[in-house]
This record gives structure tokens, sequence and C-alpha cells, in this order.
């Protein structure tokens, strides 16, 4: 019954943590958009966390650079249990653009397991909400597995 | 038997029990009213509980550096002692324990959990939280003053320092607010619990955007929880004070009926003293908060000390 | 007990002290082991002399008056030196009597690495039995051999150490400002003697509080023995040797210091104003008395928190809850004195216990100084935990007992400030709660800087302390914890007796001089209502521990399962990324916060007070000379004006 | 000490007033005409020139050609999670085959945040040609639906004729030898050629030279993909395949 | 009476605390502490005289009802002061050796490390 309640609670409050691995801040302002008053991602129970320690899902713009690969993994590993890693933006996804740029260390896909993509390039607020609303669901999967 | 009836109001009623479901849903109010405010939809009413069962369920990391004892001991004292302050507080005009000179005691259970938080966020051992620490520790020198100031002045007007008798002097001659010589001490006390209680611009303790959330930076899972907790069971506390101080003439006969009533009137405190703030004002930077308690607050507390004082 | 045998006993161990004094220097200067074995002896047995006389003296509220080579006052003319001992002597000989014997403990491990230890035990005992000879006597002139003898120790102590920086600088200094106090002292007591021919507080007392009314030489005598005191319990003209001496002495003899010669200075002045002169009666007196005590609290807090070394900080809040004692004994009022006494025994203990850790800390690092220690919970996790007790007391969170005292000083400050309507009353209420916010800010600085965080390179190779050193610090602290929740026994036991002693003056005469003698000379007790004081039940607070104790257990049991695992210590290897403090994602560079940089916001609005009292206390001798005889001219004037 | 209260009226304000939020998931939200979103992609349209490949900058369009008997099997991946919804290759295809949707949803995990699609594509037959090991068994001509062919077994000849061959590929599945096959087919300029160089400048892989002054047209047969670009774009529809 | 003992003893203790106030030469402020001292005990004694006394040795035979002898307790007090006047004295400047031997100077204006 208790697991129940907190696997419940657990979708229903996703705490978020934005991490820019070298986004030109497109995917990031619209990420802030989201919980402006027009969109309200606290509908959601979103609220925006300012320690990985506090993150359910982890938000990541930018493709990995050079320089933010090292400072991205120690920061992942730093997040308590049940969380969802969620590429937003089409940088992280495929390194867009910048794809066989020098400085550019490859798609996200190469750090860490992506359970969620939203692309676009400066993704809509819509599609992010969106995108929670898919991660929550995988939260309560990764919490009910953790349980077992 | 007396320890059972101990035991029951301690867990129960105006114990741990109460408080903590009254704070997560003032908390709740909070959240929707800000968002009110800003023409949001804002979360449902029991987001807090959410919060608080989803922390339940993360894992806790304990790191390196922090010393395991005090970093899960802090937040378990910090909730429980908030439960204790909450004995004291005279609801619908019944206190669970009363004693003489009871505000001075309230006053320092408030102080605890400060110091829970102060020492859970030094025995986390992170720099950000050091940072936190020096903001809180001087945020609570500095609402500390005018929060005296105001218990003063109202156990001048009645006479003694134990709220048993504030509030009975209350049920004879109408509440103390309608006393137009206590107006600015109610103010004053309205201003200080956004302080005390750490909310948006007096929140520099747990400042999420400058020192990633300051003294609660290192901690996750559990003991976080129970820190939300304590923060929403501080709004409850803070705000049931200030109606057995300024509104304990407010009686029913009924005692449920009187708590009811005390909790909507705390609904619209946080409303006033808590969620407006937080929606209007940006935060403040230490040394000015400090300077605005000291200066406007303080002198608030004061005229109505002086006036107190000389009988009015 | 021993059917009256008991009357011998204060003078048995004040004798018992100095002749360990002296059977130190004989056998103590090589044997090692000797030398300690007489000094904890010597301590225990007068400890024990003076604890067997809690039943006769508090309990039965008996008095013992022991007249030396028994020259019996003859036709109610007291002739040779008398011993009384009545609940205030003995509620500050217990104190005196614990610190002597706590100290003692601890010195045998703490001084080992010293040398001329001889010469460090026996002016230890000099200094105990000087102070509790200083405590027990009932003759006046007796009082200021005793305070001269005390001086010299302190300041032979002081230093001892003289390879430390400052301990020199700081032991003239005492001496200069010390002697200075005593001359006053020794001017007051012979004044007295102008006036009334005689030595014996008790037939000075029925001669000076009788029909006749203080005359101008006794007004003189009042003011310089007042600053004489003053200087002797470290109140605001003369407090900045005491910060110096503090610092620069060992730490078992700051101890010694903050446990026990303050508080014989604090004792003196009760003894005078309310025995001798029993001037507390006038208002003047307890508004001087407030004044003086809110001030040096004040300025005693501020100090401390612009510190940079530990014990330095531990000194100025020695000072700053000296302040808070003497607000309390100025009220004047039953309740006041009664929380000032407990005030004092709270301070004797937590303020010990802080000394010992930081003696401890010093122990095992080697420095005192908050910038550069940092993280030591992990090396000492038991100096942590007292050090924790220690400060939460001080700082007056309601399990501890410094609560309780505080909360019995607020309330008679604030019903005195109602009862006489003066707002100033309240304003001392409003100062003393905010100067215990200040104090608990300091501690929480000292927590931060010194014992949680990173562990710096000076806290690197710290060790545990040994058990000897720490069994003193925990006889302390559960001292602490029984003293704050069972705090309404020790009311009924020790502080009732001991200040209804100081206010009943007529019984005191009597007991001294032979019945009758205090209604002859028209001695009228000050009316004193009683302290209406109803203690919450204690009982509230055994089920909080329940509640804790289950809540704390809840939350391990239901921790374990997921929870996070703690690494041993890993010295030196790489700490995996999952458990290094959050740094912005770099890997954590040592960064301690510590030290001076914590409380910006306060100090930055406070900048032009800080920088006054930078220059205030600037180290130099005259200055401090200055102060002493410009607070001395002061307290005289206000005497002459205010007293006539 | 300034300490205003910038927001009170604003606030205290919209207590009572609705709120500013569309409620997104609840009720969806049409985008603005015109919005770049989700690329839409029709094979059939699609000629296979490649421009649009060659015009996306991050790369998000690959092509994979299978070759098949009579053709190549063409599949285009507009891959999502790479494009910037520049629109470029919306603009640069001829023959529209690109849209850009205003579906802007794209979520869910990488694999599913594509476009694909594949279409066959005869290889456009040339003139039909004999290699020199045919037998002459007139099995072609027999299968011929449109009788294009005539084989005469006597003096071994074997003719073709150009109108009436649809260039099916059925002769060629049926010719035992496999000596039939499908010239590669030539770009072939008419005599009224202006040469204004207009197809030069469409060819998307340069194949035509076009000299001006004296006069000389040219097409390079490995280059040309036979895309018929050129052919659409001549002034004076001179060019055929 | 003894006005001009009175006014010359309190004239000694505020010259012994000028000097101790006042001179940065270390050894001048020990000899202001000990004028201090030399003032107060000649406030003792003064106070134990009385007109026409005679000195308190006496043998018992010799004890007449009019005998009038000057006070003795002041005179003792007075024995003891001057014997703490001398250790104060002999403890300050050995004192004032030791911090030469460190600091290399007695001005007290340089011996200033302990403040703030």
């Amino acid at each position: 019954m208790f697991n129940k309640l907190i696997e419940n609670s657990t979708a229903k409050s996703p705490w978020l943590y934005h991490m820019n691995t070298g986004s030109c801040n497109g995917c990031d302002i619209e990420i802030v958009a989201a919980l402006t008053p027009h969109f309200d991602a606290e509908r959601f129970g979103c609220k925006l966390a300012g320690t990985p320690r506090h993150a359910d899902i982890i938000l990541i713009t930018g493709p990995v650079t050079e320089q933010s690969k090292d400072r991205l993994i120690r920061t992942l590993e730093q997040v308590p249990e049940p969380y969802v890693v969620m590429a937003v933006g089409s940088c992280p996804n495929s390194c867009n653009v910048f794809k066989d740029s020098y400085s550019v260390a490859g798609p996200l896909e190469k750090y860490c397991h992506v359970d969620v993509s939203v692309s676009g390039c400066a993704c809509k607020p819509e599609a992010i909400m969106l995108g929670v609303v898919k991660a929550t669901e995988i939260l309560k999967e990764k919490r009910r597995a953790m349980k077992k | 038997m007396e320890i059972l009836i101990a035991l029951v109001r301690i867990l129960i009623y105006p114990g741990l029990l109460f408080v903590a479901v009254g704070g997560l849903l003032l908390a709740g109010i909070d959240r929707i009213l800000v968002a009110k405010m800003q023409r949001r939809v804002g979360p449902p009413l029991v987001q807090p509980f959410y919060d608080f069962f989803k922390l339940m369920g993360k894992e806790t990391i304990i790191p390196h550096h922090a010393n395991r004892t005090a970093y899960l001991a802090a937040p378990v004292i910090a909730v429980v002692s908030l439960a204790v302050t909450m004995l004291f507080i005279p609801l619908g005009g019944f206190s669970a324990v009363s004693g003489t000179a009871d505000l001075i005691v309230v006053l320092y259970l408030l102080t605890i959990p400060a110091v829970c938080v102060i020492v859970g966020g030094s025995a986390s051992g992170s720099p950000y939280a050091g940072v936190g620490i020096s903001r809180e520790m001087v945020a609570m020198m500095s609402y500390e003053l005018p929060l005296v100031m105001v218990l003063l002045a109202v156990a001048k007007k009645v006479g003694s320092l134990s709220l048993q008798a504030i509030v009975a002097y209350q049920f004879q001659n109408g509440c103390m607010l309608f006393h137009w010589s206590m107006i600015p001490a109610a103010i004053a006390l309205l201003l200080v619990i956004p302080g005390e209680a750490g909310v948006q611009p007096f929140d520099l303790a747990e400042a999420e955007t400058e020192i990633c959330e300051g003294t609660l930076a290192e901690y996750s899972g559990a003991p976080l929880g129970m820190f939300e907790l304590n923060h929403a069971m501080k709004i409850f506390v803070l705000t049931a004070l200030f109606t057995a101080l300024f509104l304990g003439g407010i009686d029913t006969g009924i005692v449920p009926l009187n708590v009811v009533i005390t909790f909507v009137i705390c609904g619209v405190l946080v409303w006033l003293c808590c969620s407006l703030p937080h929606a209007i004002c940006a935060r403040l930077r230490i040394e000015r908060l400090f300077k605005f308690y000291w200066t406007i607050v303080a002198g608030l507390a004061a005229l109505s000390l002086v006036l107190a004082w000389f009988g009015l | 007990m021993f059917n009256g045998l008991y009357i011998h006993f204060p003078v048995l161990a004040v004798m018992v002290l100095f002749l360990g004094a002296f059977l130190v220097v004989i056998f103590g200067t090589h044997a090692k082991n000797l030398r300690r074995v007489i000094a904890i002896t010597a301590a225990t047995i007068s400890f024990a002399l003076i604890y067997a006389l809690i039943k006769p003296v508090m309990l039965d509220g008996e008095v013992i008056s022991y007249w030396m080579g028994n020259w019996e006052p003859i036709s109610g003319y007291a002739l040779g030196i008398g011993y009384e001992i009545d609940g205030l002597n003995l509620f500050f000989a217990l104190l005196v009597e614990a610190t002597i014997l706590l100290s003692g403990l601890y010195s045998l491990r703490y001084m080992e690495r010293d040398d001329y230890l001889d010469r460090y035990y026996t002016l230890y005992l000099m200094l105990s039995g000087a102070v509790l000879g200083l405590v027990l006597t009932g003759d006046l002139f007796n009082m200021f051999v005793m305070i001269e003898i005390m001086t010299f120790a302190a300041v032979a102590l002081t230093a001892f150490r003289n390879w430390t920086a400052g301990a020199l600088e700081a032991s003239f200094k005492y001496l200069v400002v010390g002697s200075a106090g005593s001359s006053f002292v020794l001017a007051g007591t012979i004044l007295i003697y102008a006036q009334c021919h005689t030595l014996n507080m008790a037939q000075i007392s029925s001669m000076l509080c009788g029909s006749q009314g203080l005359t101008p030489t006794t007004l003189l005598a009042f003011g310089l023995l007042f600053t004489g005191y003053g200087v002797k319990s470290y109140i605001v003209p003369f407090h900045p040797t005491a910060a110096d001496a503090y610092t620069a002495a060992p730490t078992s003899v700051s101890m010694l210091f903050s446990g026990m010669v303050n508080k014989a200075g604090v004792y003196a002045m009760i003894r005078m104003a309310y025995v001798i002169f029993q001037a507390m009666g006038i208002p003047a007196v307890q508004t001087l008395l407030v004044l003086i005590g809110t001030v040096t609290m004040f300025v005693g807090v501020t100090m401390a928190l612009a510190q940079h070394d530990f014990k330095r900080l531990l000194a100025f809040h020695s000072i700053s809850q000296i302040g808070y004692v003497i607000t309390a004994i100025g009220l004047g009022t039953a309740l006041g004195l009664t929380s000032g006494l407990f005030h004092a025994m709270n301070h004797t203990l937590f303020k010990g216990l802080l000394f010992l850790c930081a003696g401890a800390v010093l122990y095992s690092t080697g420095t005192t100084s908050l910038d550069k220690l940092g993280g030591l919970s992990k090396k000492m996790p038991k100096t942590t935990i007292l050090f924790l007790i220690g400060a939460f007391s001080i700082s007056g969170l309601p399990p501890f007992n410094g609560f309780a005292s505080k909360w019995m000083i607020y309330q008679s400050t604030y019903a005195k400030a109602m009862e006489t309507n003066n707002i100033g009353f309240a304003f001392v209420t409003i100062v003393a709660l905010v100067v215990s916010v200040m104090t608990l800010a300091s501690f929480i600085k000292v927590t931060q800087s010194v014992f949680f965080g990173q562990v710096t390179p000076a806290a690197a190779n710290a060790k545990e302390v040994p058990f000897a050193m720490r069994l003193p610090m925990w006889i302390m602290a559960i001292a602490c914890v029984l003293g704050g929740v069972f705090y309404d026994k020790v009311l009924v036991w020790l502080l009732n007796p001991a200040a209804s002693a100081a206010l009943n003056v007529t019984n005191y005469i009597d007991k001294m001089m032979g019945d009758g003698y205090a209604a002859t000379a028209g001695v009228q007790n000050i009316e004193a209502h009683g302290a209406t004081l109803s203690f919450w039940n204690p009982v509230m607070w055994l089920i909080l521990f329940v509640v804790v104790f289950f809540a704390v257990g809840l939350v391990v049991v239901f921790g374990k399962g997921t929870r996070g695992k703690v690494l041993e210590e890993s010295e030196g290897q790489e700490i995996e990324a999952k458990y290094d403090s959050f740094f912005g994602g770099e890997k954590a560079l040592p960064s301690h916060l510590g030290g001076s940089d914590l409380f910006w916001g306060f100090k930055h609005n406070w900048k032009g007070y800080f920088h006054f009292m930078q220059r205030m206390h600037s180290g130099v001798v005259n200055d401090y000379a200055l102060w002493a005889v410009v607070g001395g001219a002061f307290v005289i004037l206000y005497t002459f004006v205010f007293l006539r | 000490m300034s300490f205003s209260f910038p927001y009170l009226k604003y606030a205290l304000g919209n207590l009572t007033k609705k709120t500013s939020c569309d409620m997104y998931p609840l009720k969806k939200k049409e985008v603005a005409p015109g919005y770049r979103g989700a690329i839409a992609y029709d094979p059939n349209k699609c000629v296979n020139c490649g421009m649009c490949m060659k015009v996306c900058s991050p790369g998000a369009i690959t092509r994979t050609e299978v070759e098949k008997d009579g053709g190549k099997e063409i599949t285009y991946r507009f891959d999502w999670t790479s494009c910037t919804f520049c629109g470029m290759c919306h603009d640069f295809c001829d023959e529209k085959a690109i849209t850009m949707t205003d579906h802007y949803e794209m979520v869910g995990n990488a694999e599913d945040l594509v476009t694909v699609a594949t279409y066959f594509k005869k290889t456009p037959a040339g003139k039909l040609t004999v290699s020199d090991d045919c037998v002459f068994c007139g099995l072609c001509a027999k299968n011929c639906p449109e009788s294009a062919i005539t084989v005469d077994r006597a003096n071994k000849s074997w003719t073709v004729d150009e109108e009436k061959c649809v260039k099916c590929g059925k002769c060629i599945s049926k010719c035992p030898k496999k000596a039939l096959a499908f010239a590669k087919p030539q770009v072939k300029c008419g005599d009224d050629c202006v040469f204004c160089g207009l197809c030069a400048k469409n060819c998307p892989e340069e194949a035509i030279t076009v000299d001006r002054p004296n006069k000389s047209w040219s097409v390079d047969p490995e280059k040309c993909v036979l895309c018929g670009k050129c052919v659409s774009k001549c002034p004076k529809k001179t060019l055929c395949i | 009476m003894m006005l001009a003992n009175y006014c010359v003893s309190i004239f000694l203790i505020v010259l012994g605390l000028y000097a101790v106030a006042n001179k940065h030469n270390m050894i001048k402020i020990v000899l202001g502490m000990g004028i201090v001292d030399y003032g107060v005990n000649l406030l003792i004694v003064s106070i134990g005289f009385g007109p026409g006394g005679t000195a308190p040795l006496f043998v018992i035979s010799e004890l007449m009802k009019g005998a009038y002898f000057v006070d003795p307790v002041p005179q003792a007090l007075t024995l003891t002061s001057i014997v703490i006047g001398a250790c104060v004295d002999a403890m300050a400047l050995s004192l004032v050796i030791k911090i030469y031997r460190k600091y290399h100077t007695i001005d007290s204006t340089e011996v200033r490390r302990l403040n703030g």
C-alpha cells in the first residue's frame, strides 16, 4: 500500500534539474518558458531544483561538448536513484549542426541511457511538457522496478 | 494513564500528525495562491503531500564529507520540536500544555528547527551549505529582534507572559488586533513570519538560483522530505501563533469549530504574509534583509511596545 | 553525620588544598606520578568535605559559624577571623569544588606534554585553595588576602606556557589590572574598618544596615569595593585582560578561570550588595548593576562574533555570560537572584565543557585558529558530540540547562519591568534575547569552521583525545542535560536555599554574632516576594525524548534499505563521484567555508560598531588600566550622586 | 530604505482574472499557419535528385539505395532529432516532395522520431541493345507485348523499333543468354538549343557543360543521375532522355 | 586630625594610577603599581591612629584603666599589604624581563599581540 502511494506521488511531483552542456540557450529559455504562466509546467508538480541531489528528471540541452563531458558524467552520478534523463532539443540527440566539430564529444547517447528525447531546434514548450509527462510514467516504472 | 494522554497529544491531536497535515495543506494553499496571483493554474492542493511521499521514496545519498549522525538526526529533531511547539499554542482557546512564561518557551522552541537546518547543512559538508548557514544565521539574528519586541508588547498589554492568559484576556475585552495600539505589532509579526518560515523574498538560506538550494544542497530522499515537512509545519505553527496572539478572542463555544476557524484564519494569513510577498517581491540580499528587519519591522514593533508601555 | 564534626569541614577543605600545594613542592619535583597522586587526592578530599556539607547547610538550612582559634566575639564585638557558611557560600563552594576536581582530572593527560609540571600543580592547588577560601570566609580582610593569592596564582598560571604567543603579555596585563583592582578592594576594606572597627562581615552588616544608614566613608567604601570586585569578575570596563588571560593560559587553567575565578568575583559582589550593605533595596544600585550587566552581555557577544580564535571566542563568551548573571542579580528580586545563581551554575558547567573541548582540539591538532581547522567531526566524533551539547546549552536550546536559567532570567527581568512599569527593564529583556541569538550565531560559526565541513590540512592527522580527558567532559555534559530536564529539582535543592540565605540577612548576623544581635542593631530583611514559578512539567520532556528516539529509530530502520552507504575512511584515494559533495559538476576542490567569512551580512551592517570595538581592545596595557580607572571613577561618582 | 512593492496592483487584480494558461495537454493547441514542424515526405513525387541532402546543414537526410532488378529501391530517412527545421529542403525540392507539417509533438525515444519512406525507381531505360552472345532464339520477340523486336534467325539479325518499345523489361528477363540490356540512357540535346546554360546551372551533379562562344553542349554520363531536372528547366524543351 | 595623611595617600594613589595609565615604559608601570600600593598602605596606617595613644606594647601587669593604645589591627593589615606589594612588584619585574627577552622591547605600545 505504502509503495503504491510512493509510486503515484513519484509520478505526480517530478522535480526538474536543467543541465546545459554547451547549448545555444535556445532550448534553455524554452525550458524556463515552460514554467511561465502561459504554459505552467507547475500544473504537473514540476519545480526547477537547484542541485542534482533534489532532481527526478534531468533536462539536458546542448551537444555534449568536450569540456562539459566529464562534468555531465559526474553530475549524473550524483542524482539519487529513480531518475530519468531527458534530452531536450536536437543537439543532445544527434549534435545537430555541430556533428563532426572538433569540440563536440558526440550525442548524449554515448554517455547515458536517454529515456525521453524531445526534438525540435528550440523545441516548443508544449513538447517539453509532453516529454515531462512521458518521463513521469517512466519514473513510475523505474520506481516500481527499484522496489522489487 | 497521564503519559498515554500526553503521548496522544504529542503524536495525534495538536502534535505531529495534526501539524504535519495542516502544514502541508497550508503549503498547498500557498502554492496555489502564488500561482493564481501570477495567472497560472498552479499545482493541485495536495501537491506538498505528493512531494513529501516522493522524497520518502527516493534514495538517500550520504556524502563523503558528511557527519552521518548529525546529517540524519537534524531533520527529525526539527520536525519533532515543531510538533512540541504546537502543544503550547492555544488552538481555539485550549492548549495542550500551559505554564508560566511559555511565550519564551515557544520563542526558543521556534529556534530549534532553524538550528537543526543549520547543523544539518553544516554536517553535510558542502561549500554551498556553508554559505547557506551564514545566511540562515544572519536571517535568524535579524528577525529575532522584532519577534521579541512583538511578544513583549503583547505580554505587556496582557500583563503576563503565558499564552493561556493572553487568550483569556482576549476573551474578555476583544481580540488584540482591534486594540489600535497593537496594530503595528500585528503588522510587524506578519512581516516576521515569512522571514522565519523562509518564504520567497526571505528564503536566502535555500536560494536555489544563487547557491543551489543552500543548506539543503546535499540532502536527498527521506531527510530532504523531512525538511520539506519542517518548512510546511513552520508556516502552520507561526500562523497559529499569530492567531493565538492577535485573534484569540474568537470563541464559538465548541472547540472543534474553533480549530476549524483557526485553520481558516491561518489560510488567510498564509495568503497575506507568505504568498503575497512571494508573488510580488524578488529575493533580498542578506544585508538588505538585515537592515529591513532591524529598521522597519523593529520600528513598528517598538512603536507598539512603547504604546503598550504607556498603558494605551 | 559525625554529630557536629562537620563544622570543621570548611576550614579543613581549604587547608587540604594548601597542604597539597606544599607537599607537591616537596615531593613532586621528580616523582611524576606522586605529584599527580597528591594533587588529585587533595582535590578529592576537599571535594568530599564540601559536598558532605550539602545535607546540613542546604537541606536543613543550618548556618555554620566557625571562629578561628576559638576567638568567640566578646560582648558582641568580633575579634577573631570567622568562617560563616550559609546557603550562598556553600552554593558557590560546590561550583568551585566541581571545577577544581574536573580540571585536575583533565590536566592529568592534558598537561603531560609540558615540563615543570610540579610548578603547575603547586600553582593549581594554590589557586583552588585561594578561591575556596575566598568563597567560604566570613571575614573581609581574609577575603582580600585570598583575592591576592588568587591573582598571583592566576598570573603565574597564565604565563605558564611562556613560549606561546602572548602568554607573557597576557599575564603582565592581568597582573597590572588585577593589582589595581586589589588596591581598590584593600582601600574599600580599610574604609569600612575605619567606620566599624571590625572586619567580620556579620558585624559590619549589622552596623551598616542598621538604623544609622550609610555615612560618606561607607559610601566611598561601597564604590571602591564595587570596582574592586568588578575587576575580579571582569565586567565591562575591566574585561579585556580576562579575554587575553583565558586565551593564553593552558586550557585546563582557563577552564578554572572561567568556571571559578570570575564566579568568585560574582560571589563577592553578591555578598557585598545583598548582605554587607544590603544595598539592593536602593533602586539606584539595581539600575547600576543591570546597566553594567547589559553592556557586558552585549559587548562580550559582539566581540566574540568577530574572533578568529576558538579560545578567545570562548573567553569573550564567558564575559558575556557573566553579564547575564550580573543583570539577573542586579534586579534585586528573589526570582532575579535565583535565576542569576542558576545561570552562574550552568555557566560553570557548559563553559567548562566548551573550554575542555577547545583543549581537546588544541591537544590533537595543535592549533585553535578557526580559519585553519575544519572537518574535525570525522576525526574526533566524540569531542564533536560533547561540543554540540555544550554549544546548544550555552545558546539556550530547550532540553539543555542553559535554556532553563535563561528562561528564568527573562521571566525575572520582565516581571521587574512590569512591576516597576519602567521600560528600561523591557529593553534589558530584549537585549538579553538578542544576545542569546548572537551567542547561538557565534557557536554555529565554531561548529561550521572547526567540526563540520571538509577536513582541512591542519586537521588532517587529528586523533581522538584519550579517555582520561574525555571523562570530565562527559561528566559536565551529563550535568548539562540533567540540569536542563530536571531543573525544578535543582531549584528546590540548591537554589532556593542559596537565594533565601542571601536575602535573609538577619539570620546571617544572628547565627554569627549570637541571637537577637540583628534586632538590636535594627536590621530588617529586604521584603522579597517568593519565586512565583510554576515549572512546566518535565513529563512533557520525557515524552518528547521517547518520541524523538522513536522517530530517529524509524528513520534509521526505514532508511536502512535503499539508503546510500558511506565510504569508510578513504585516505587519499579518489572519492567516488556519487558521494562527493556537489560542486557544480567539478571535482570537489577542498573548499572548507568557515572562520571569519561567516555572518558577512551582519558585520557589514555593523561596520562602524565593530571597527570602534576593534580600536577599543587595542592590547596596550595602559589602555586597559585607563579603562579600569575610568570605570572605578564612574562607579564612585555614581554612588555619591545616587546613593545619598 | 527603498522597499517598494512593484506588482501589488497586478497580483491582487490577477486573483480575479481567468488564468492565462492554455491547458496544453487537455486542449490541443493549433499552430500558426506555415509553421515549420515535422517533415512529411511524399515518395512518389521524389525524383531522387538528392538536392535536399546537399542543402540540409545538419545532414539529417540520409538516402540508402538498394539495387533491385530493373531499378533501385531508394529510401529517404529524415531524422527529426537531427533536423533544425530550417525548411531549406522544402524550398529546394522542385517536385515539392518534402512538406513541413505543423506537428510539433516530437517526443519519444530517438528511434521513432524519424520520417522514413522508400520507393522503387525503375531505372529509365535507354535504347534496348543486344550483346554479341545473342543466339537469335526469338524468345524476346515473342514476349514483347508491343512486338517491337524483330528477330531474323536466318541472317542473324536483331532489330528493335524505338517508338513501339515501352521499355517494360520483359524481354530482358526472358532472354536465356541474358544478352539484352537497356543501354544507359543519355540526355540528348536537340538542335534548336540556344546554349543558354540553364540546364547546366540546374543540374544537381553539374554533369552538363555548355560552352556559349563555340556553341558546344556535352553531358558527362558518369555524373548524370537522370533526374530530369535539365529537361524540365530547358526553355526550348530540346532536351530528352 | 590626620587630614594631611589622607590627602597624601589619596595623592599617592592618584599619582600611581596616572603612572600606570600613561607611561609606556613597562618598568614605570610597575613603579606606578608600587606607588598605588604605598598610598593604600599609608591610608591603612593612618586610620589606626588615635591622638595621644601609645604603642600597643604592654605587660599585663602594667594594664591600667586609663591606658589608651593606638589600634593594633590596621598595623597588622599593613604588614600583609606591604608583603603583598613587594611580591607583586617582584613578579611584575620578572615578567618584564621575560617580555624583554621575547619581544626585545619594553615599550607597552609594541607589546600588543593579543588585541581585537
